[in-house]
């Protein structure tokens, strides 16, 4: 495997040293592109506000990795903020989806297109 | 890093999303996780400097706990965003908090991994999946047959999303990862000596710990085991000038002095595990160092609490419109405000 | 005096004016030229301020007349305050006189009494360096004489308006006397105030008065639309004046006659040649005066002006206002001479006066032949006498066209009040075909008497005031070296024929034949409902009038009978100066005229002259006298002896084309007016309507539409962008953090990157 | 200080009060703020020390508002700005009785409203800073748009997007103007960034010439859409046309003298190279203004509008005058200002206490008022007679200073008056004398005097929106005009102050005269420096812009001057 890597590597491989940080920052990467294609493929608008939520945990990850970096807590502080914004954000939206649906009997977002010009 | 081997995986890994976006049968769906995963793999690979190491003290955890965390979260928050019904979706959902919040634990954020899960799988979660139900149940006649709703089986515009989703990722990987020496991958001596100042500090500010694990380091560092009563009711000595506490010089340890009832003093020495654990220093943070943010996330809160409310009195009126509307009556609820979507 | 020579004279009058032409380039700067000018300083003397009661007591009046008429106070009260306050100015006037006259007569120097600020601005101390125009009062010769005729005459005519308006007291009768008191008031701020910005004052302050008072009978669509003809017109004097007073101030530093005059005397003839800075003053002030006097083109809202009460055009538009021109081109004498702007400017701006006053007297007296109403026969000669005044100070006698003013004032109001008299009684007939015979007319023998003394002075019998001093403009015009002048001379004489005739076409028509009174369409005295809406007094010939028969013309009273027998006295009196010139040894006026900054034109022509080679005075009393007899021969021919004849005449005249013209042409004022409303008026009018229609349809409609509708279109590109669908706009979002991110990983990192 | 702060806040409150009330007191809270403040404004009147020296007080040092934009609230103002405050403070409580019985609908915001613009205006004219003045000056536009938009005729809501785009879009540009001057000052000289206008104007004297020219220009042509000029005057004929009659009189009285404020505070004084330079254009804007609009005034019908082209016409003039550049002419502009707001305020009211009884402004329907309203038409013809200028009114002597000088403006050095207009253009604005008495006495003509003419069935006549006293006209609306009757105790009120600064200054204007001349000079002295070196023979130092002075500003002898 090593020799795989290093065939395919463009420079010598370095000195050992764990890589959790950019391992998560990876996955901090690939969950909000995945949330970002859900949010954008997805008709059911409660599955959009669950992309939104990936989209967020995403973010929490990479906050949480750069803290532990720096050995600053204050990404985890802002963890705590995006939790609470998700909280917010899930109550109001998700009375609004049921608002929306009692309006139209349906949860696709294509019946709610009254912004069209 | 291989900037290649990042695109040509973040390429794989698109190209899987979009084909699992349709029902396929089982054997392609085995040959689509096992190339999903590896493009994860790969990607992990071509950013990681190096096979991992054994690890060493310090460290987060094992190298291979994190890409297996990875692999499960991704895969299924792939799912969650594939899946035709909503409900699996949002229990995909709660198996990516789950991944999540174990990093959370391996990168030493033990509050926020718990938080995240009480908060999310235990309240939000709960939440998305109640209204799924509420509507799936009453959504089923428009299901004609199939098991979930046409607008879940069908994805929009697929292509479009999954390439500027690729666009993103890789550019975004691309500069995190491309250039070397730009970020410190791990904590410096420099950092680790500010963080450890720091912990003293958070540490100084709670007299009543410090006390008690002055008492217990002293007890420690005691062999006479007869002075340890008189140790165990030593009370912290404050300083005219300066801090109780005093930080070693590499910050790895710090001095504290301690006064029995017969008035002699104890200076002890207290030692990295004596620093207050992560809730701790999380806590005394958000309340020193963040007071005003913390009242506004509150703030926040009560709002969406008014916010709900408000609009569940809404809903309840739409049932009574409609209850009337169904006896012929007239409506009360002003139609046109929420037929233009201004209701709320 | 043998009228058998008058022939050979007329026709010897033609070549006898190429005769003398020769030698016209060598006397020419004589005419304008007369040596270096010398204004005695006016010795301030705060000693006088009592003469602010003469401004003061009319303007009490008005104050006291303006609360009457906003409370609506009936009575005759207001009347009491007017003829009262102008007792008042009229005693001051006299003791003014009295008491000051004999310094000034001796020093020539001219009273300055200041009495307040009013426009003091100051940046500097040099000459050039402030305007400064106060409350202050210059006295010499001229003011002196109009302020003589000017109150006594407004007291007189405001006595007689008492009764006059007798049937306004429960409308507006307080109302006409607050605008009778302001007018007063004005005037003399007109004649005494000892600066051109005080004098502007009291020139829009008296044009304010006529305008109230010609639309007095507001209701009248005729009368307001008289009053607003008079002060528009007047208005373009103003400007005149407005922009002479600028001139005067840029030249000489300031607006004040004592250090106007001052800086005159003291500019060199020599440096102001060409400079037309100076030389347009004249020309400027000549506009104001057409504009006043109703000279020149302007003098159609005269006739109009008739609109107002009859005491008011006896006053206002007959004796005192319209003279106001004339005062100024007395006061202003020093401008028309070569030291003050250069020879030739000055001669160019004399002739200039002259024609334009020779021409309006001519025209005057042709539009005044056509007409049937008496009062807009005695109008148009007001206009055709102020000609002849004018054309006085043009022909370089102010001496004679102030002295024509002074005698004017008095037959003219007097023509007038009978005028207003006759009308009082016949309810506001004014066409004197519809009335006639009126000498038998028990009650209007005085009246008539009166008028036919109005006629004669008008028609400048011999020997009488206006004879006197019209004859002195003629023999200046006539025994002029300047052939143009003598052509105005000329002209005026054949206008003094014209005058004499129909002067007495009126009185003949009016006064002799049978009796015929058919009365007008105002019948105050006879029923009250009338007077609520105080409007039926003029007279307007709308439909109600009320039919002839039973109808007891009410003869003029008291009062109106007293002023008549004073003011016809007043009117003989005019011309005492020349009666007793021979004992006194000097003519009254000439020395109020030789006493005031027009004493530069105060001669009455050369001593030993000769016109068409006779001696010059017989030549012209031949003259004078001859065209008048002819004139009234005719009248009499034509009016009296045989009205039908005249009738006739009239209707062959009409019915021939070739004189048809000459017929209508002069009953409507040779169509003046209609060529001004057909020219000027059409052409601004169509101008404004375009500039309108431009304004609301391109300016506003199209220009500013079309700038508003930009955002729209711009927006209209984008509109397609706009699905509606949250998706949608969150693809385009995304999109936009692509390429944000493409450029700033590939382009930018990159670049910066190695 | 104090004083200066208390006329800014006094309406503020106010104002809040009127919101705050019932709108049964509205009226009496209305008028008692702008009473107060009035009190507090003679009060400052009379401890004003500069009358006669030109002087600014009170010289308080302000507080930084935004240190970092250079924004310092510093309140202060000269003798002009004394008088406008004066003229503001007075109509106020005018402009609020005449509109007791017009308004009744929304009353409370109605007067809420003019406390507001009270308040905005007394920042405008006391404001040191030029972001002060500019607050001032822009926010007077929210009420005024508000006025017009609600209490408004039938056209109204058109009259009131158009006042607000004209008069925003035209503020904007003389901002940018402010800003460019304050950045590059801060820029050049490297100081902190300051907008005190003290500073600006030594600076912006200082800029090259074809620099002033165009800061000239931006701060010149946002007040132009203000006063306003030809073209960019379209939008106050309709918005007078449509604003209800309190909202005219201050438009009109008040409003649109910020422009010239502005033009006289700040165009002139810190662009004198550029003013020079574009003076002729704006000169001929201005003369095509008098003559056109006067003869547009001549054509009108309805009798705002008549009034309102009328002050356009005005306005021209007045700003005619102060770009001869010299003492007779900046001043008569300045005495304008307050001239102009007192006649036009009074026929304002006058037209609309008539509009009041016959909700119809059209001369062909109603005329001859004379006969139903003798007090009504004796004010109507005084304030027609002062802005015709008449001598004797307030209207002559400034009329009569600015076509003063611009007449003598072109005599160089010797009358002390400099100026660079001279006779011609005297000549073509003095017709606005004649054309003024024209259409002035043409509306005389039609509204006041002739026979008695009234819309026959005035309930449902002419443009009357939602704002005025319908309801109680109905009663008799069949049964004519037995019912309308002459102005009352409170009308009468309304227009007495007017009417008396109409005689008052019209008699004794030498107070008014001695408190402007300083200010004039401070104004004109870097043009009279300029012109002297022009006139000298020094090059100008001008750019090669179009209307450079160089072509026109060359000591002719009188002989050449002949057009």
């Amino acid at each position: 495997m090593n020799t795989a890597l290093a065939l395919l590597a463009d420079a010598p491989v370095s000195p050992a040293m764990p890589a959790s940080i950019q391992v998560t920052l990876v996955l901090a990467l690939l969950l909000f592109a995945i949330g970002l294609v859900g949010f954008l493929t997805r008709r059911n608008m409660i599955l959009m506000f669950l992309c939104t939520e990936l989209m967020f945990q995403a973010a929490a990850l990479a906050f949480v990795a750069f803290g532990r970096m720096w050995m600053d807590l204050s990404g985890q502080l802002f963890v705590i903020f995006i939790l609470t914004v998700a909280a917010a954000e899930a109550a109001l939206a998700l009375g609004l989806v049921v608002l929306l649906y009692r309006r139209k009997e349906t949860l696709s977002n294509d019946a709610w297109a009254e912004l069209k010009e | 890093m291989n900037a290649n081997l990042f695109y040509a995986a973040a390429a794989l890994g698109a190209v899987v999303l979009y084909l699992m976006m349709e029902r396929r049968p089982a054997p392609f769906r085995a040959a689509l996780s096992v190339a999903g995963l590896s493009a994860v793999g790969l990607m992990m690979t071509a950013v990681a400097r190096s096979a991992p190491s054994p690890d060493a003290a310090g460290h987060p955890g094992p190298f291979w706990v994190h890409v297996l965390l990875a692999l499960v979260a991704v895969a299924s928050a792939a799912r969650m965003v594939t899946h035709p019904r909503p409900v699996y979706a949002a229990l995909y959902f709660v198996l990516v908090i789950l991944a999540v919040s174990v990093t959370f634990l391996l990168l030493q954020a033990e509050f926020m991994a718990f938080a995240l899960l009480i908060v999310y799988a235990g309240a939000i979660l709960i939440t998305y999946l109640f209204v799924l139900m509420l509507a799936q149940q009453s959504g089923d006649q428009a299901n004609r047959g199939e098991e979930s709703a046409w607008y879940d089986r069908t994805p929009r515009e697929p292509l479009v999303a999954l390439a500027l989703s690729f666009v993103v990722l890789a550019t975004t990987g691309d500069a995190l990862f491309r250039r070397e020496g730009t970020m410190p991958w791990d904590a410096s001596p420099a950092m680790v000596s500010r963080a450890s100042a720091r912990a003293w500090d958070r540490l100084d500010d709670m007299p009543a710990k410090l006390e008690t694990v002055a008492r217990d380091a002293a007890v420690r560092a005691e062999p006479d085991s007869s002075k340890h009563a008189a140790l165990r009711s030593a009370s912290l000595v404050t300083p005219e000038t300066g801090p109780r506490l005093r930080p070693a010089m590499n910050g790895a340890a710090a001095m504290v002095t301690l006064r029995t009832m017969d008035g002699q003093d104890v200076t002890v020495t207290l030692d990295g595990d004596a620093a207050p654990t992560n809730s701790e220093a999380l806590g005394h943070a958000l309340v020193a160092e963040f007071p005003v943010s913390l009242e506004l996330a509150g703030v926040i809160l009560l709002m969406a609490l008014f916010g709900a409310v408000v609009l569940a009195r809404r809903q309840m009126e739409l049932a009574e419109d409609e209850r009337r509307a169904a006896a012929g009556l007239p409506r009360i609820g002003n139609d046109d405000a929420l037929r233009r979507g201004g209701a709320a | 005096m043998d009228l058998a020579l008058l022939p050979t004279l007329l026709l010897a009058a033609v070549d006898g004016a190429h005769a003398a032409s020769d030698g016209h380039a060598a006397h020419a700067a004589g005419y304008a030229d007369v040596g270096t000018l010398q204004f005695a300083k006016a010795n301030v003397d705060a000693g006088y301020s009592w003469l602010k009661w003469m401004l003061l007591a009319p303007l009490a009046s008005v104050v006291l007349c303006g609360a009457f008429a906003l409370l609506k106070v009936k009575g005759r009260w207001p009347a009491v305050f007017t003829v009262g306050s102008f007792v008042l100015a009229a005693a001051l006037a006299v003791q003014l006189y009295l008491q000051w006259s004999p310094t000034l007569f001796s020093t020539h120097a001219p009273l300055a009494v200041p009495l307040g600020d009013w426009i003091d601005l100051r940046w500097g101390t040099g000459p050039f360096q402030s305007l400064v125009a106060g409350f202050g009062l210059y006295i010499d010769g001229i003011t002196m004489l109009w302020m003589l005729f000017v109150t006594v005459l407004a007291t007189l005519i405001a006595l007689y308006a008492s009764e006059y308006m007798e049937s306004d007291v429960k409308a507006g009768y307080a109302r006409f006397f607050f605008a009778v008191s302001l007018f007063v008031a004005s005037m003399l701020i007109l004649v005494m105030s000892d600066n051109l910005i005080g004098l502007y004052l009291g020139w829009e302050g008296v044009g304010l008065c006529s305008y109230m008072l010609i639309g007095y009978y507001a209701t009248q669509p005729g009368a307001v639309a008289a009053n607003k003809k008079a002060f528009v017109m007047n208005r373009i004097g103003d400007l005149g004046l407005a922009l002479a007073v600028f001139l005067i101030w840029t030249n000489y530093g300031t607006v004040e006659y004592d250090g106007l005059f001052q800086a005159i005397a003291a500019s060199d003839a020599g440096t102001v040649q060409g400079s037309w800075g100076k030389a347009a003053i004249p020309f400027l002030l000549l506009l104001a005066v057409c504009g006043k006097s109703a000279q020149g083109p302007l003098f159609t809202w005269l006739p109009d002006a008739m609109w107002g009460p009859t005491p008011v055009s006896a006053l206002i538009h007959a004796a005192t206002m319209v003279t106001a021109g004339i005062y100024l081109l007395a006061r202003m004498a020093p401008f028309y001479t070569a030291q003050a702007i250069g020879a030739e400017w000055a001669e160019t701006a004399l002739l200039t006066v002259g024609w334009i006053g020779c021409a309006t007297a001519f025209i005057g007296a042709t539009i005044a032949c056509g007409q049937f109403d008496y009062k807009r026969v005695f109008a148009y000669s007001t206009i055709s006498s102020l000609g002849y005044m004018v054309m006085g100070l043009g022909v370089g006698t102010a001496f004679g066209g102030v002295y024509y003013v002074f005698t004017h004032a008095w037959f003219k109001a007097l023509l007038f009040l009978t005028a207003g008299a006759v009308m009082h009684g016949m309810a506001g007939q004014v066409d004197f075909r519809k009335l006639g015979g009126l000498l038998k007319v028990p009650g209007f023998r005085l009246t008539m008497l009166c008028m036919l003394l109005g006629c004669a002075y008008l028609a400048t019998m011999p020997f009488s005031a206006a004879a006197l001093s019209k004859d002195i403009i003629l023999y200046q015009a006539l025994t002029s070296p300047v052939e143009q002048v003598r052509w105005m001379g000329w002209l005026g004489l054949a206008t003094a024929g014209i005058t004499a005739y129909y002067a007495f076409r009126v009185w003949f028509r009016l006064a002799l034949g049978p009796v015929r009174m058919e009365p007008g369409p105002d019948q105050h005295g006879h029923d009250d409902h009338g007077h609520d809406a105080h409007g039926h007094h003029a007279h307007a010939h709308d439909s109600h009038g009320h039919a002839g028969h039973g109808f007891h013309p009410h003869a003029p009273g008291v009062r109106i009978s007293l002023v008549l027998a004073v003011i016809a006295v007043g009117s003989v009196l005019a011309g005492l100066p020349s009666y007793l010139e021979g004992k006194l040894g000097f003519n009254w006026v000439q020395r109020f005229v030789s006493n005031s900054s027009a004493w530069i034109r105060d001669t009455a022509g050369p001593e030993h002259a000769e016109i068409l080679g006779r001696d010059a005075h017989g030549a012209l009393f031949v003259l004078a006298t001859g065209v008048v007899v002819v004139g009234v021969a005719l009248a009499f021919v034509l009016h009296a002896a045989n009205p039908a004849l005249g009738d006739r005449l009239r209707t062959r005249m009409l019915a021939t084309p070739g004189l048809k013209w000459l017929a209508t042409g002069s009953e409507h004022g040779w169509w003046v007016d209609q060529i001004y409303a057909g020219t000027i008026g059409m052409a601004s009018w169509i101008v404004a309507q375009l500039l309108y229609v431009t304004d609301r349809v391109v300016m506003d409609g199209i220009v500013v539409t079309a700038v508003g509708r930009v955002p729209g279109f711009v927006a209209r590109i984008f509109q397609p962008l706009y699905t509606g669908s949250v998706q949608g706009y969150a693809l385009t979002m995304a999109g936009g953090i692509g390429l944000i991110l493409v450029w700033v990983v590939w382009i930018w990192l990159s670049g910066g990157a190695s | 200080m104090t004083l200066a702060v208390l006329l800014i806040v006094l309406p503020l409150a106010g104002a809040l009060l009127c919101l705050a009330a019932s709108e049964r007191a509205a009226k009496a809270l209305g008028l008692a703020g702008a009473l107060a403040t009035l009190g507090v404004a003679v009060a400052f009147a009379v401890q004003f020390p500069h009358w006669t020296d030109g002087g600014t007080w009170p010289d308080a040092t302000g507080w930084a508002v935004f240190s970092a934009f250079g924004v310092d609230f510093l309140l202060g103002t000269d003798a002009v700005g004394m008088l406008l405050v004066l003229l503001t403070a007075m109509l106020m409580p005018c402009a609020m009785l005449a509109s007791f019985s017009a308004i009744v609908q929304r009353q409370k915001a109605f007067y809420a409203q003019f406390l507001f613009m009270e308040a905005a205006v007394m920042l405008a004219f006391l404001a040191k800073d030029v972001i002060l003045f500019y607050i001032g000056y822009e926010f007077t536009l929210v009420p005024l748009f508000l006025i017009v938009a609600i209490w408004g005729g039938d056209d109204r809501r058109n009259a009131a997007i158009k006042l607000w785009v004209f008069s925003f879009v035209g503020s904007v540009i003389s901002l940018v103007g402010f800003v460019y001057l304050g950045a590059s000052r801060a820029a050049e000289l490297n100081e902190p960034l300051t907008f005190s206008i003290a500073a600006l104007t030594s600076y912006g004297q200082g800029l090259p010439a074809d620099v002033q020219w165009w800061v000239f220009l931006a701060l010149m042509g946002g007040f132009a859409v203000k006063v306003p000029f030809v073209p960019v005057h379209s939008w106050l004929p309709l918005a007078h046309g449509e604003a209800p009659t309190a909202g005219s009189v201050v438009l009109a009285g008040i409003v649109i003298k910020i422009g010239q404020y502005g033009a006289l505070r700040f165009a002139f004084p810190m662009a004198p190279e550029g003013g020079l330079a574009l003076a002729h254009l704006f000169a001929a804007l201005a003369v095509i203004g008098i003559i056109a609009m006067s003869l547009v005034c001549w054509v009108q019908n309805d009798v705002k509008r008549l009034v309102a082209y009328s002050s356009i016409a005005h306005m021209g003039l007045a700003l005619l005058a102060m770009f001869a550049f010299n003492v007779a002419g900046m001043e008569g502009g300045i005495l304008y200002m307050v001239n102009h707001g007192l006649s036009t305020a009074g026929l304002f009211m006058c037209i609309g206490f008539a509009y009041e009884r016959y909700h119809t402004k059209d001369m062909e329907v109603v005329g001859g008022l004379m006969q139903r309203m003798p007090v009504w038409s004796v004010f109507m013809v005084l304030f027609a007679m002062a802005s015709l200028a008449l001598p004797g009114l307030n209207g002559f002597i400034s009329e009569f200073l600015c076509l003063m000088g611009v007449f003598t403006a072109d005599w160089g050095m010797k009358t002390g008056f400099p100026g660079i207009l001279g006779p011609t253009y005297a000549l073509l604005a003095g017709s606005a004398l004649v054309l003024g008495a024209l259409y002035i006495l043409r509306m005389l003509q039609k509204y006041v005097f002739g026979p008695l003419r009234e819309p026959g069935d005035h309930g449902h006549h002419g443009g009357h929106g939602h704002h005025d006293g319908h309801g109680h006209h109905d009663g008799h609306g069949r049964r004519g005009h037995a019912a309308v009757r002459d102005l009352n105790g409170r009308e009468i009120m309304a227009m007495l102050p007017l009417a008396a600064g109409c005689i008052v200054i019209g008699l004794w204007p030498k107070p008014l005269l001695d408190a402007v001349r300083p200010v004039a000079e401070q104004v004109v002295a870097p043009y009279t420096v300029l012109i002297e070196r022009q006139s000298a023979g020094a090059a100008p130092r001008t750019a090669a812009v179009p209307d450079s002075p160089a072509a026109a500003v060359d000591a002719r002898p009188d002989a050449e001057v002949i057009q």
